[in-house]
């Protein structure tokens, strides 16, 4: 059976690691099969856990989290039989797929959409803990703002700097608060949990709102613009499928392969006009085609936009 | 005063308390569907059954070993330091600092300098909440929860800031030279010939832990400075008399207790992760109460109590992968038992002794 | 008029011989291994005082306590006038008509006067009203008995003597008709201790009952009518005060004749060793305790200092024995004392030839929950002789240096394992006097040498003092029991409100002098030495 | 004007952060001023918010919510009583298991309850309080200053922050105008003194911190309330924080109420410093974090008026 490591925001965080959850759940309902999985408590389980999995003939072992990298340097040697699969970092071994996202052109898109949504040209942001690979969700969202709109104002806020940020849905609720007293009208929150909180909030101040990694529109139907979907759950998903099979090396996800992309359902059908979509579709291909490139902040720590 | 013989004060008290602990946690279990005998039977085989099982408990227990130390310290100066967790996250600084600032050529020598460092940082960050308690009469368990919460802060803003590596995602420090790498069990027991698990993270820090446990032991029962401690904390009034300083021996007292915290990164920090991850500490401190009120405050009693733990943390683990429990399992067992030999300790000792004053007043009559 | 009903109730009872206030029958109490109380009967009628005496751990606390429902009596009955009463808490004491005021008062130190009395008396769920009429009452009280307090200061703001009279308002607050005393003047100057008496008188005339603990048979004969004794738990006699004497109670309450002499040869006093000038010491709260005394000690001479406990005897012992702050000047040997410096502390004391038997064997001479050998090295842990080296200590020493003291003190049981706690106040005492005894030190300062100490064991106790003087040792030595400082010190100091009195020769004075003194009057010389 | 335009806002957020802290810290005022050291307080906020996240799920009503989170606060407290009244256990190591057993026990029940990890479901808005507009609020609206002020920070709250600042001028009645006040105060100071007074201390303790798990437990449902659902350790150290502020107002309400007001402004602010230079040099938001505490250890320090505890705390009677 193959196998799947959450990271340590557990499996329900509604965000990253539940995607992964998603994925594996789709894999079963659709084969059949059945997977062993664990979620991790304390850093030093990483490589634990692997071998654990490894020895007990996982394969493959799917683990979510770019925290995993170093434990799984060490750990994929010892397993030439057995293919590790490592989302959101890089890990150069013979029998490992490293799947990374562009994160920064789906938010960019979302953020188009934002600033086409928004009335009174002021969007924000809600990040969880402060930490770069936010802020390159943040980065991106605020420069499909700006080219959407070059004098919208675009509002970050991240929620704290302790694990704690990901557990806080009654600040995440403050924080989208006071961004909306700011005017601001459309929060895009990447902040797990508390993310929960920043729909929440939005819902009840009739504001729009941009769900994170999983598709969140159903959360708050009528209220969440959209969600900047990180398929993480696809890329599970696909490993599963493909099993002792799937290919190791370098894979990039990103819009032209719908690594990330936004989301459209009957949730927010209504809210998301045609005009809107032919905008948003234009950005997308141009990304595609490389006429628009979005700066990702990871590159050199530092955002154009904002 | 005596009520009843020594070993059942050091052996049975905790033993009852342990035992309903379990029987507690048993009761939970089976609320939510396990069968708590299957489920001990699953804890110990993944904790004791394997080399390397016994490789992880020894490594979480060698944490609580020296948070354990630290909190049992103070509570010989009647000191509640309850700061453990900030003090270790500290230490963690002082070890990482060091350990990056020099390319170390080989451990024999990075470790001395990372028990230094560690220990040096984890009493500075005590040295503020002892000032406070010694000089002004700051309540020390409060001070030290709100150095727990800065020390957060602190290692937060550096491991995400000038701490963090440059392009990474993780809120962590570079990776130690490799000359830091400390021996693990594997490491150190294969030229003896035995065959221990090489992907334990139980390294040579456990050794370090028993020196502090013996080093514990003589400082509190063959030395001055130990005797003004346990004087201290049985009547300041009887230490000013004795021409003890309260105040200093508080503040030493706490510095040692800060030290052994901050200790524990040359384990957790140095030994596993050899690079400073945000909260690394992971509520080891907190365990440490529950480890030194087990302990009652002996070095043998907080080995044992710190391996009970270790037990508790790698057998919970066992218990998510098998039966898909939570990780907080362990947290309520935790729970419990400080409870039990902490807050509830009479509810157990009062009946025991009971029974000893019967059996004795009976002896006597006959 | 709010005392009224009751002063009514007595004059219709008074006549016909009415049952007595208080009615104690075969009670016994014990703790553990000790018999506080053993079949204990008294009667008290109504509107009397009724002295209790008894030496330290005799029993008197305990069997009050019973009474008012703090202890419950493992047999025995209570019959408060007429009716047989069970008191299973305060409440139902206070129910019964019983006010009790303790040997350490029950108040809150930053509550006034007012919320004291109130407390657990209140009216209606409402404060204000309870404050209002309470006020009124105080006032009436403060009147009839001279009981005048400020109901609006905070306790810690008033004299002992005052709180103690909150404590008695307290009492009277809930109309309580049996007062119960437990050593009221023990902590008293002596005007203060002569305003109670008149307090007391005016309740007695107002029908209350009344029943006095204490250790001081003047107070016995002064006011009591009637006295009951008690010695080891057990009551041995209950006397009408008018048909007895003061030697004969003291010999019923310690069960034989009082030495009041202890035989010791005259002091032959040397070179001076301890010149102390111009003392003060300020406390904590910036009371000035000590208010610039000054006095001597010489070689083989043994200084009494004699006065009422609370008059700066504390504070001088805490100064010498380093651990409390003083101005002015102390010299050893001629040496100047640091007195506020990194030298001022207990070590450097002790390195200087000081030893100190503190007032205190509980608090300050000893950790009850070391054992006693580590109780024998405790303030001399610094020692060489107890040190291995710079860092350990060498604990067989310590173990085979007690084993020797405690077998030359007579310290049973002989045994350096068990915990200080678990000896008897006695043997707690001979422990901490051979630790210092032994260093024969150029200065002893002893207070309280025989505090809850039993009879043979003083006499042992005051032999090894008179030794140390006899080896040309200087001893300064605090007691508040007259006798003791009587028949102990060559010289006698007399320390009243921080300031010396009066200095006299043991055998020029006399207790009726030196009681004066105590008091704060300053006899004329011829009257002192007259006797 | 431009300034006054976002000064009422965060005015009105920090109204809401302070409410759980209010809450809180009020809880532990009657707690401590008992004698009766609670650093349980996060324990109890987490099990009340988890309680309530989950009944009122279940249920569909926050007012049954609101009973479970508050009977399973008083059930913490009791507990927190059984040992450190009942059997003279030392109180600060009850208080810790105390949270560490909500922290825990949270979760288990949690995932067992709904499979979310510990998680609960979202809640309707059926099942949550709603912001109750005072009356004339809109009427007034546009008279200035004064209109802002009443129209949209004091009005437009969920019961729970009203509550939440009635509870301090009854509770400062409680205290210093009434029977029940001056014993529970004098248990705080001198349990000997009531005891001899006839009063029951151990009586007067258990409703002390009955009181205390029913403003607590208050805290845990308003968090649940405003988040819609129960998170895992979503209290997130508010308890600590009211421990604190309980401190910095040296036990008094309305102190307490100023105290949790002014560390609710810090959080509310907070976001608009972020990351701004300030005064010349950057402030890092954890700084800003991390102000609460410093605040308090500068408080306890003595340097800004000495912080004197109930003298009977912590004292088994
Ligand atoms: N709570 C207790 N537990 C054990 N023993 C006790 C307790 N209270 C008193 N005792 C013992 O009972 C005996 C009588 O004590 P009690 O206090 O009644 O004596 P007392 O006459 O009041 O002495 P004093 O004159 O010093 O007040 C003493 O031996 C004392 O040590
Ligand atoms: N408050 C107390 N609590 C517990 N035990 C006590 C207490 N007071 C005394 N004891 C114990 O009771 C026993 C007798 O103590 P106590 O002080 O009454 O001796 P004593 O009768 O006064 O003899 P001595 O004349 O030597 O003082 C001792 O074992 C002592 O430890
Ligand atoms: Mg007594
Ligand atoms: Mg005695």
């Amino acid at each position: 059976d193959p196998a799947m490591i959450f990271d340590l925001g557990g499996k329900f965080d509604k965000s990253f690691n539940e995607a992964a959850f998603n994925g594996a759940e789709r894999w079963v309902k659709e084969t059949g099969g059945s997977y062993d999985e664990f979620e991790l408590s304390a850093d030093a389980q990483r490589e634990q856990v692997l071998r654990r999995f490894a020895e007990n003939g996982n394969n493959p072992v799917v683990m979510a989290g770019f925290s995993f990298a170093s434990a799984l340097e060490t750990v994929a040697p010892d397993f030439p039989d057995t293919k590790f699969v490592l989302i959101d970092m890089v890990v150069d071994q013979p029998n490992v797929r490293s799947i990374v996202f562009d994160e920064h052109t789906g938010s960019y898109l979302v953020g188009v959409l934002a600033a086409l949504a928004s009335e009174t040209g002021t969007v924000s942001f809600v990040g969880g803990m402060d930490i770069p690979l936010i802020s390159k969700f943040a980065c991106g969202y605020a420069q499909g703002v700006k080219a959407t709109n070059p004098d919208a104002k675009v509002i970050v806020n991240m929620t704290g700097t302790t694990p704690s940020a990901w557990n806080d849905p009654v600040k995440g609720g403050e924080l989208t608060r006071g961004q909306i007293s700011q005017g601001s009208d459309v929060v895009f929150a990447a902040a797990g949990g508390t993310g929960l909180g920043v729909l929440q909030t939005a819902a009840d101040e009739g504001i729009l709102s941009v769900g994170v990694d999983s598709n969140q529109n159903y959360l708050q139907p009528g209220s969440v613009l959209t969600s900047m979907m990180k398929r993480v759950d696809n890329a599970v998903y696909e490993s599963f499928l493909a099993g002792e099979a799937v290919e190791p090396g370098f894979n990039a996800m990103g819009l032209a392969n719908d690594g990330v992309s936004y989301a459209m359902d009957e949730h927010n059908a209504a809210l998301i006009t045609e005009d809107m979509i032919a905008q948003v579709e234009a950005a997308k291909a141009g990304i595609i085609a490389g006429d628009i490139t979005v700066h990702d902040y990871m590159s050199d720590e530092t955002c154009p936009a904002y | 005063m005596n009520k009843m013989p020594r070993w059942a004060d050091v052996a049975l008290i905790p033993f009852i308390n342990l035992l309903i602990a379990f029987v507690i946690s048993g009761i939970v279990l089976a609320a939510i569907g396990t069968n708590p005998f299957d489920a001990l039977a699953t804890m110990i085989e993944g904790s004791f059954g394997s080399s390397r099982g016994v490789g992880y408990t020894l490594y979480y227990a060698t944490n609580f070993i020296f948070t354990g130390l630290a909190m049992a310290i103070a509570s010989h100066a009647r000191m509640f330091n309850i700061g453990g967790e900030g003090q270790a996250a500290i230490g963690g600084l002082g070890v990482a600092v060091i350990l990056l600032a020099v390319p170390w050529p080989h451990w024999t020598l990075a470790l001395p300098a990372a028990i230094v460092f560690g220990g040096l940082f984890g009493a500075a960050w005590a040295f503020i909440p002892a000032y406070l308690q010694a000089k002004r009469g700051s309540h020390i368990v409060i001070t030290t929860i709100m150095f727990n919460f800065m020390a957060a802060a602190l290692t937060g803003y550096l491991l995400t800031g000038p701490m963090k590596v440059k392009g990474k995602m993780a809120a962590e420090t570079a990776a130690f030279p490799p000359g830091t790498h400390l021996p693990t069990f594997h490491e150190m027991l294969a030229p003896f010939g035995i065959e221990f698990s090489k992907h334990a993270p139980a390294n040579i820090s456990f050794l370090v832990a028993l020196l502090c446990c013996l080093f514990f032991w003589v400082l509190m029962w063959h030395t001055r400075l130990g005797y003004q401690i346990r004087a201290l904390g049985h009547s300041e009034t009887a230490s000013k008399y004795a021409g003890i300083s309260p105040a200093k021996i508080m503040i030493i007292t706490m510095l040692i207790s800060g030290a052994f915290a901050g200790l524990m990164a040359v384990n957790n920090v140095m030994g596993e992760a050899e690079r400073m991850i945000h909260n690394a500490v992971e509520g080891a401190g907190f365990i440490g109460i529950a480890v030194a009120l087990m302990g009652r405050n002996h070095p043998i009693g907080v080995i044992l109590a710190a391996i009970l733990f270790g037990f508790l943390w790698q057998g919970g683990a066992e218990l998510q992968f098998v039966y898909g429990i939570p990780r907080e399992m362990v947290t309520v067992i935790q729970a419990i038992v400080i409870l039990l030999t902490g807050a509830l300790d009479y509810m157990v000792r009062g009946p025991v002794e009971r029974i000893f004053l019967m059996r004795a007043n009976s002896k006597k009559r006959a | 008029m709010a005392l009224a009903p009751e002063k009514g109730r007595q004059e219709t009872a008074a006549p016909t011989s009415p049952a007595p206030a208080i009615e104690l029958r075969g009670i016994s109490k014990a703790f553990g291994p000790v018999q506080a109380n053993k079949d204990i009967s008294i009667t008290v009628q109504k509107g009397t005082v009724h002295g209790i005496i008894g030496e330290n751990g005799a029993g008197k606390s305990t069997l009050m306590s019973i009474l008012y429902g703090f202890y419950k009596a493992d047999a025995g009955e209570i019959i408060i006038s007429g009716k047989r009463t069970v008191i299973p808490d305060s409440q139902a004491a206070i129910k019964a008509g019983i006010g009790m005021v303790f040997q350490h008062f029950k108040l809150v130190d930053n509550f006034t006067v007012l919320e004291n009395v109130v407390l657990g008396a209140e009216d209606g769920w409402r404060l204000t009203p309870s404050l209002r009429k309470a006020r009124k009452l105080l006032t009436e009280l403060a009147e009839e008995y001279e009981l005048n307090v400020d109901p609006d200061a905070l306790i810690e703001d008033l004299s002992v003597g005052h709180r103690q009279r909150v404590e008695i308002l307290k009492a009277l607050y809930r109309k309580a008709d049996i007062l119960i005393l437990d050593e009221p003047t023990g902590v008293l100057t002596p005007d203060e201790a002569d305003h109670l008496f008149r307090i007391l008188e005016g309740l007695r005339a107002s029908g209350k009952t009344i029943i006095l603990i204490t250790h001081k048979l003047r107070e016995i004969m002064d006011i009591t009518d009637t006295v009951s004794v008690m010695r080891r738990g057990e009551m041995t006699a209950t006397v009408k005060t008018s048909e007895t004497s003061p030697e004969q109670l003291a010999e019923l309450m310690v069960g034989r004749k009082v030495l009041l002499h202890v035989d010791k040869a005259p002091a032959q006093p040397g070179e001076e060793i301890l010149s102390v000038e111009n003392l003060v010491v300020v406390d904590e709260d910036k009371v000035t305790r000590v208010k610039g005394i000054s006095f001597n000690i010489r070689a083989g001479e043994i200084l009494g200092i004699a006065g009422v406990s609370g008059n700066g005897q504390s504070e001088l012992l805490e100064v010498l024995g380093g651990y409390a702050k003083a101005t002015g000047s102390i010299r050893l040997h001629g040496k100047e004392l640091d007195l506020t410096g990194s030298k001022s502390d207990g070590q450097s004391r002790r390195a200087n030839g000081i030893a100190h038997v503190p007032e205190d064997r509980h608090e300050e001479g000893l950790i009850l929950d070391f054992e006693a050998w580590e109780n024998m090295a405790f303030g001399y842990h610094n020692d060489a002789k107890y040190n291995k080296n710079k860092f350990l200590m060498d604990n067989k020493a310590i173990l085979e240096d007690t084993q020797g003291k405690m077998d030359r003190f007579d310290v049973r049981p002989p045994n350096p394992h068990l915990h200080a706690a678990n000896f008897s106040g006695g043997n707690q005492q001979k422990i901490v006097l051979a630790r210092e005894i032994e260093r024969n030190p150029d200065l002893l300062l002893i207070g309280q040498p025989t505090r809850g100490v039993d009879i043979g064991a003083i006499e042992f106790i005051h032999q090894q003092i008179v030794a140390l003087r006899d080896q040309g040792k200087a001893i300064l030595l605090v007691s508040v029991e007259l006798e003791e400082v009587l028949s102990l010190a060559d010289r006698i100091v007399v320390m009243f409100d921080g300031k010396i009195m009066g200095e006299r020769l043991a055998g020029e004075t006399n207790e009726r002098e030196l009681g004066m003194m105590m008091a704060g009057m300053t006899p004329d010389k011829s009257d002192g030495a007259g006797a | 004007m431009e300034f006054f335009h976002i000064l009422i806002p965060i005015l009105d957020s920090t109204l809401r952060y302070a409410t759980p802290l209010l809450l809180a810290c009020l809880a532990g005022l009657y707690s401590e001023r008992a004698g009766i050291v609670d650093i349980g307080l996060e324990g109890k906020m987490l099990g009340a918010a988890f309680l309530t996240g989950g009944v009122a799920f279940v249920t569909g009503s926050i007012w049954l919510g609101l009973l479970a989170g508050v009977a399973g606060s008083v059930a913490l407290s009791m507990l927190h009583g059984v040992a450190s009244i009942t059997f003279r256990g030392d109180q600060l190591i009850s208080g810790v298991a105390i949270n560490f057993l909500a922290a825990g026990l949270s979760i288990v029940i949690g995932s067992a309850w709904f499979g979310l990890g510990g998680r609960t479901p979202s809640l309707p808005s059926s099942a949550r309080f709603h912001d109750i507009t005072l009356p004339f609020a809109d009427s007034v609206a546009n008279v200035p200053i004064l209109g802002p002020i009443y129209s949209d920070l004091l009005s437009g709250h969920t019961i729970l922050v009203y509550v939440a600042l009635i509870a301090v001028p009854v509770t400062w009645f409680v205290l210093f105008r009434t029977r029940f006040g001056l014993r529970l105060r004098a248990a705080g100071e001198n349990p000997a003194a009531v005891d001899t007074a006839g009063v029951s201390v151990v009586k007067l303790r258990y409703s002390a911190i009955i009181i205390a798990g029913i403003l607590c437990g208050l805290a845990g449902v308003y968090l649940a309330s405003f988040a819609a659902n129960f998170v895992k350790d979503m209290t997130a150290g508010r308890g600590y924080i009211a421990l604190a502020a309980l401190i910095f107002a040296k036990w008094r309400p309305w102190q307490a109420m100023g105290t949790c007001i002014l560390f609710g402004f810090l959080a509310a602010a907070a976001p608009y410093l972020e990351n701004k230079s300030f005064m010349g040099f950057e402030v890092p938001s954890q700084f800003i974090d991390a102000l609460p505490y410093l605040l308090t250890v500068i408080i306890l320090a003595g340097f800004v008026g000495k912080a004197i505890p109930p003298r009977a705390g912590g004292s088994p009677t």
